[in-house]
């Protein structure tokens, strides 16, 4: 499916400059010097969006799958919501200091999976009541991604109800091209400003670069392992609570937290109170719905008490409930849990299980 | 390099066909990776996934406190350190013997992500499983107790550069409590980390939370972790978690008469016991 | 359920403070032991300006929430037409009800949220007769509707209400029930679970009083229904038998709720936010729904 | 940056975090029911002074300590903690501090590992009748953590701002 606004862009006439390696390595460090910027940092072995202050500490162009996404500059792992006071006189209850993530800022090294998965949170946090901080935060951040040139053991992103070629999700993209220049491209206003401020080479006026970048996306389209027919197994998800395979594949799940915390479009949450003596602040923090207490109620009832259920419930809300709300697909395809998963569990592989169920099921019904 | 798959297939369809089990846990190939997965076998039919090589680094007895395998007669595959997290769990009554049959493996060591032998397969002090109904491959006995060099490394350098790391290690963690699930001897049916009725509780995912929670939890399996490294394996953080195991566990060696956890049925864990003679010496 | 049927937020809310998740501090002007384990907590707010600006419809709830423990999901218990107050009736049951019931007391103070949610169809219940059947707690998001309707009497035709507990101690709002016992208006008919001495009257659960004794009319009748799970679900079993049909048939669900925003997905059932799309739903839009509650 | 209530974790001891003016030490001291909470009443009674920088926990036994509550007291608002229980051999259910004996070792070894200074978890064994042992106690360990500084706990946060 190609998004509407991805049309729009084509005819927009994209900026594109074409530069070499150096140069690429010159407009990064030019924007680290102008802006408050986040970018790849290897800790601990695996790679997570920090805030750098030169080139030498990161590394943009790291490799796929990151083990983290850059949800967490967007949606904490732990914010302050607000802070409390008791006196003899009262309660006195305030907003927390600044926030941190609140500020301009550039990330460099952006995964197209990754922004997309800000496109489709933005549903969620925009419907209704708007979540002033995420929007803020969304607000000011300008995206510099790198676009992959291979695709990673669990990468399904072509197979899904997003174009990675063409994401407008991204403020700026650079894509190295197979002839060994590199090509940046303004996708948004927001982009066009940062290239104006930093050109990063010469313009392309004669177009060719198009065809360049093209090529390179056309040089690892076809090597992604995995790949779905999204429409049918999205349709059949729709039809799924019932199916007895979600009980068998989620048997050897240790219904710990990792997949959804990993997950750059998983945005559930809890509320928690810390108090000490008359002061305390509430956060709120990551939560999953594979965690047993996640639906507990006081009276002690739990709709979800068996791991097939909240399995049930974790596949089929990516696949088919916030389809159903907000008309896009919660999975990104960035395979993050799968990669993170200590039992190596693959949300692919759990879907497409399921979905075939329901192909005998209605088969047999013919 | 070990292969047991042909043997554990052909046990395991035994137990099928005599009727003694109703659940084999064992490990299969992802299908699409090299990895491989915990598999919960349950038909005859399936027994062909079942595969056993240096790749099959999941604690299984970790599956033994799980809802699915309550009240079941379950075959299980063990190397010699899951068999000792599963000595624990025969001592500490969390399971009863006779529902299990179990397959003890001669482990010659797993591999780790980049293909070498796994560091704690390096150190590792007992390779043979040491509670089985069948022990597969050839078993090369008790070895000596090395110190982890990490430890000792870590041991040797100052205070600040050690608490300088392990603010980065706190600052890492998201709290997703992998470590604490996969862990086979995290049984207890609500952590007391969770019990939002107690004063304390700590619900938030921050920095202080994460060092709250992680001290207590591997002050809690102090003196009787094995050392499977399931936590460092499950975590998403890739967070050096054996220091904190393996320093407590040299710790315990040194100063509790070579206490090694699980080596012996009915031998509970460091702090369940005592010695007269035990260091008194940093007690005012 | 598709995006169209979301009902647009009443055009209130009592956030001066940009982030939603700030809750306005409340006094407990009073509590009221209704059982031994329910108390009703009557709450002002500590800036009486936004007494007058706060307004709800019946079957909306707050995020109730004292500082230090953490938040609950309460419906509001009383009707915006009884100005200057509003009622949260508290069953002891888990960590946070528990404090409230340890540490509060009168002149406390403690967080609002809200109001958060869906009501009940004022506009379609016009004209009609009203059965009410609760059970225990369950009367709570009854009770707002109920004195929403008894404010705005002329509005609706017959009135009844069943009200069912386990014994006659656990029946709430006892002083009220009187109230709507002498009120001629209303039919108000009450049971308990097992016999006791000093009780007269019905004896049996919900549905087998419902089916034996209220015997109701099925024309032009909006059965408005609450109570623990197992209630509603023989109740609506008996509202069927009776012939009722699903869309008449509306009750209030219950559901672990945390941020009442539609966000921290813990009211999740299909593509449905219970606290947002609901609580109130009828049984037709029930059904729609994956059986996870 | 003013104090964050519940972020404060485990210090690192840098140089540079010197105690401010007028900073005094807040010390958990962790008592057990039979001998050392009794022998901290006997100071009191005998009117033997010793700094009031401790707040007193009574626990039935020093084995009740889980090393769980001697983080949470670091992990919240102490500066040190002190734990105290009977002598070997007097323990009023007989093993008991045999028992805490081996955790109190590990814990402390621990906490020192990942980089709290030794002294601010410090064990003693104090009997009913020793009343002037008590003060010494106290008035040790408020000395050595006084020379430590606060805690500064793992909160990198709100120490960059």
């Amino acid at each position: 499916m190609i998004l509407s606004c991805n049309e729009n862009l084509n005819e927009m006439n994209l900026i594109t400059y074409i530069t070499d390696p150096a140069g690429l390595q010159k407009f990064y460090e030019a924007v680290i010097s102008t802006h408050a910027t986040f970018a790849p940092v290897e800790t601990f072995g695996k790679f997570d969006y920090k805030p750098v202050t030169s080139l030498s500490e990161c590394d943009p162009g790291s490799p796929v799958p990151l083990t983290r996404s850059m949800k967490p500059l967007f949606f904490p792992k732990s914010a302050k919501i607000m802070k409390y006071v008791t006196t003899s006189e009262g309660t006195a209850v305030s907003d927390t200091v600044d926030d941190p993530l609140a500020g301009k800022r550039v990330i460099l090294g952006v995964k197209h999976c990754d922004a997309r998965a800000l496109q489709v949170l933005d549903h969620v946090y925009k419907w209704d009541y708007l979540d002033t901080d995420y929007e803020k935060r969304r607000e000011n951040t300008l995206l510099v991604s790198v676009r992959c040139d291979e695709a990673a053991r669990h990468c399904f992103c072509t197979s899904l109800d997003w174009d990675v070629e063409h994401t407008d999700a991204v403020d700026v993209a650079v894509i190295k091209g197979l002839d060994g220049k590199v090509y940046i491209q303004a996708r948004s206003e927001k982009g066009t400003l940062l290239l104006e401020q930093h050109p990063p080479g010469e313009d392309d006026t004669s177009g060719s670069s198009a065809e360049e970048i093209r090529k390179q996306y056309a040089s690892f389209a076809g090597s992604f392992r995995l790949s779905m027919d999204y429409k049918t197994v999205s349709a059949k998800m729709k039809n799924s609570f019932d199916s007895p395979a979600f009980e068998e594949a989620s048997s050897n799940c240790i219904s710990c937290n990792t997949c959804a915390f990993v997950c750059p479009t998983c945005h559930c949450f809890k509320i928690s109170d810390e108090k000490i003596r008359d002061e305390g602040v509430r956060y709120k923090s990551y939560d999953s719905c594979n965690n047993v207490y996640f639906t507990l109620m006081a009276g002690g009832h739990n709709p979800r008490l068996v791991k097939y259920r909240r399995w049930r419930q974790r596949a089929m809300h990516k696949f088919s409930y916030y389809k159903e709300r907000f008309g896009v697909n919660l999975c990104v395809g960035c395979g993050k849990c799968t990669v993170s998963c200590p039992v190596n569990i693959s949300i692919f592989e759990m879907v497409n299980q399921v979905a075939d169920t329901i192909v005998t099921a209605s088969q047999s019904c013919e | 390099m070990m292969d047991y798959t042909n043997q554990i297939q052909d046990i395991a369809g035994k137990l099928f066909s005599e009727g003694k089990i109703d659940v084999f846990i064992g490990y299969r190939n992802t299908g699409f990776d090299t990895n491989q997965v915990p598999a919960l076998i349950t038909h005859y039919k399936d027994v062909d996934q079942l595969v056993f090589n240096e790749k099959s680094d999941f604690n299984l007895t970790n599956y033994l406190k799980y809802e699915h395998t309550r009240n079941k007669r379950i075959g299980l595959v063990v190397k010699g350190c899951d068999s000792r997290a599963l000595n624990l769990m025969l001592t500490e009554n969390q399971i009863n013997r006779d529902r299990l049959y179990i397959v003890g493996i001669a482990c010659e060591g797993v591999v780790n992500e980049l293909g070498g032998k796994a560091q704690n397969c390096l150190e590792c002090i007992m390779p043979d499983a040491v509670v089985f109904d069948e022990l597969l491959g050839n078993p090369t006995g008790k070895r000596e107790y090395k110190i982890n060099t990490d430890v000792s490394e870590l041991t040797g350098k100052s205070l600040i550069e050690r608490g300088i790391l392990f603010e980065e290690v706190f600052e890492n963690c998201i709290r997703c409590n992998a470590c604490r699930h996969s862990c086979p001897l995290c049984y207890c049916a609500k952590c007391c980390i969770d019990q939002e009725t107690s004063t304390l509780y700590h619900g938030a995912n921050t920095t202080s939370g994460a060092f709250h929670a992680l001290m207590t939890w591997s002050l809690h399996l102090a003196g009787r972790c094995v050392d499977c490294r399931n936590c460092e394996k499950a975590c998403p953080s890739h967070l050096p978690l054996h220091l904190l195991h393996k320093q407590n566990e040299q710790v315990i060696y040194e100063n509790f008469q070579q206490h090694l956890a699980g080596m012996i049925r009915d031998d509970r864990g460091a702090f369940y016991k005592y010695s007269l003679s035990d260091p008194d010496d940093f007690i005012m | 359920m598709n995006t169209k049927q979301i009902t647009k937020q009443h055009d209130f809310t009592i956030h001066d403070m940009e982030q939603l998740l700030i809750p306005t501090l409340c006094k407990i002007d009073r509590i009221i032991q209704e059982t031994p384990d329910i108390r009703t907590y009557r709450l002002k707010f500590k800036e009486e300006s936004l007494m007058e600006r706060f307004t709800w419809l019946p079957g909306q709830f707050v995020e109730f929430s004292l500082l230090g423990s953490g938040e609950c999901t309460f419906c509001i218990a009383s009707s915006a037409t009884r100005k200057g107050y509003f009622d949260c009736s508290i069953k002891r049951a888990g960590v946070v009800t528990g404090d409230i019931h340890r540490d509060l007391d009168e002149g406390e103070e403690i967080g609002i949220r809200g109001p958060y949610g869906n009501w009940f169809p004022l506009e379609e219940l016009k004209g009609k007769n009203l059965l009410f059947v609760g059970g225990g707690i369950g009367l709570a998001p009854l009770r707002s509707l109920i004195q929403y309707a008894i404010d705005n009497r002329n509005d609706y035709a017959d009135f009844t209400i069943l009200y069912g507990a386990r014994t006659s101690a656990d029946l709430c709002y006892k002083d009220e029930i009187k109230e709507w016992q002498d009120n001629k208006t209303l039919k108000v008919i009450l049971t308990i679970d097992k016999p006791e001495d000093t009780w007269t009257t019905n004896v049996g659960v919900v549905p087998k009083i419902l089916e034996e004794v209220v015997k109701p009319a099925i024309e032009n009748t909006k059965v408005i229904t609450c109570g623990p799970p197992i209630m509603i679900k023989y109740t609506i079993l008996s509202l069927k038998k009776l012939g009722f049909a699903d869309q008449d048939i509306i009750t209030t669900l219950e559901m672990k709720m945390q941020c009442g925003l539609g966000k921290c997905g813990r009211c999740n059932i299909g593509s449905t936010y219970v606290c947002k799309d609901g609580p109130v739903f009828t049984n037709e839009q029930l059904q729609g729904l994956p059986d996870e509650f | 940056m003013e104090a964050e209530v519940n972020d404060q974790i485990v210090s690192i001891e840098k140089p540079h975090l010197i105690a401010p003016a007028g900073w005094q030490p807040l010390i958990v001291g962790i008592l057990c029911n039979w001998c050392s909470y009794a022998g901290s009443d006997l100071t009191g009674t005998s009117r033997t002074q010793y700094p009031p920088n401790i707040r007193i926990i009574r626990v039935p036994c020093s084995s009740r300590v889980d090393p769980w509550f001697i983080i949470k007291a670091l992990q919240t608002t102490a500066d040190g903690v002190l734990v105290s229980g009977c002598h070997p051999g007097d323990c009023h259910y007989i093993t008991g501090n045999y028992y805490a004996r081996r955790r109190f070792l590990v814990t402390k070894k621990l906490l020192n590992f990942v980089g709290i200074h030794e002294d601010r978890v410090q064990f003693s064994w104090v009997s009913a009748a020793e009343g002037t042992k008590f003060a010494q106690v106290v008035a040790k360990v408020t000395g050595d953590i006084k020379k430590l500084g606060p805690l500064h706990l793992y909160k990198k946060e709100n120490r960059n701002k």
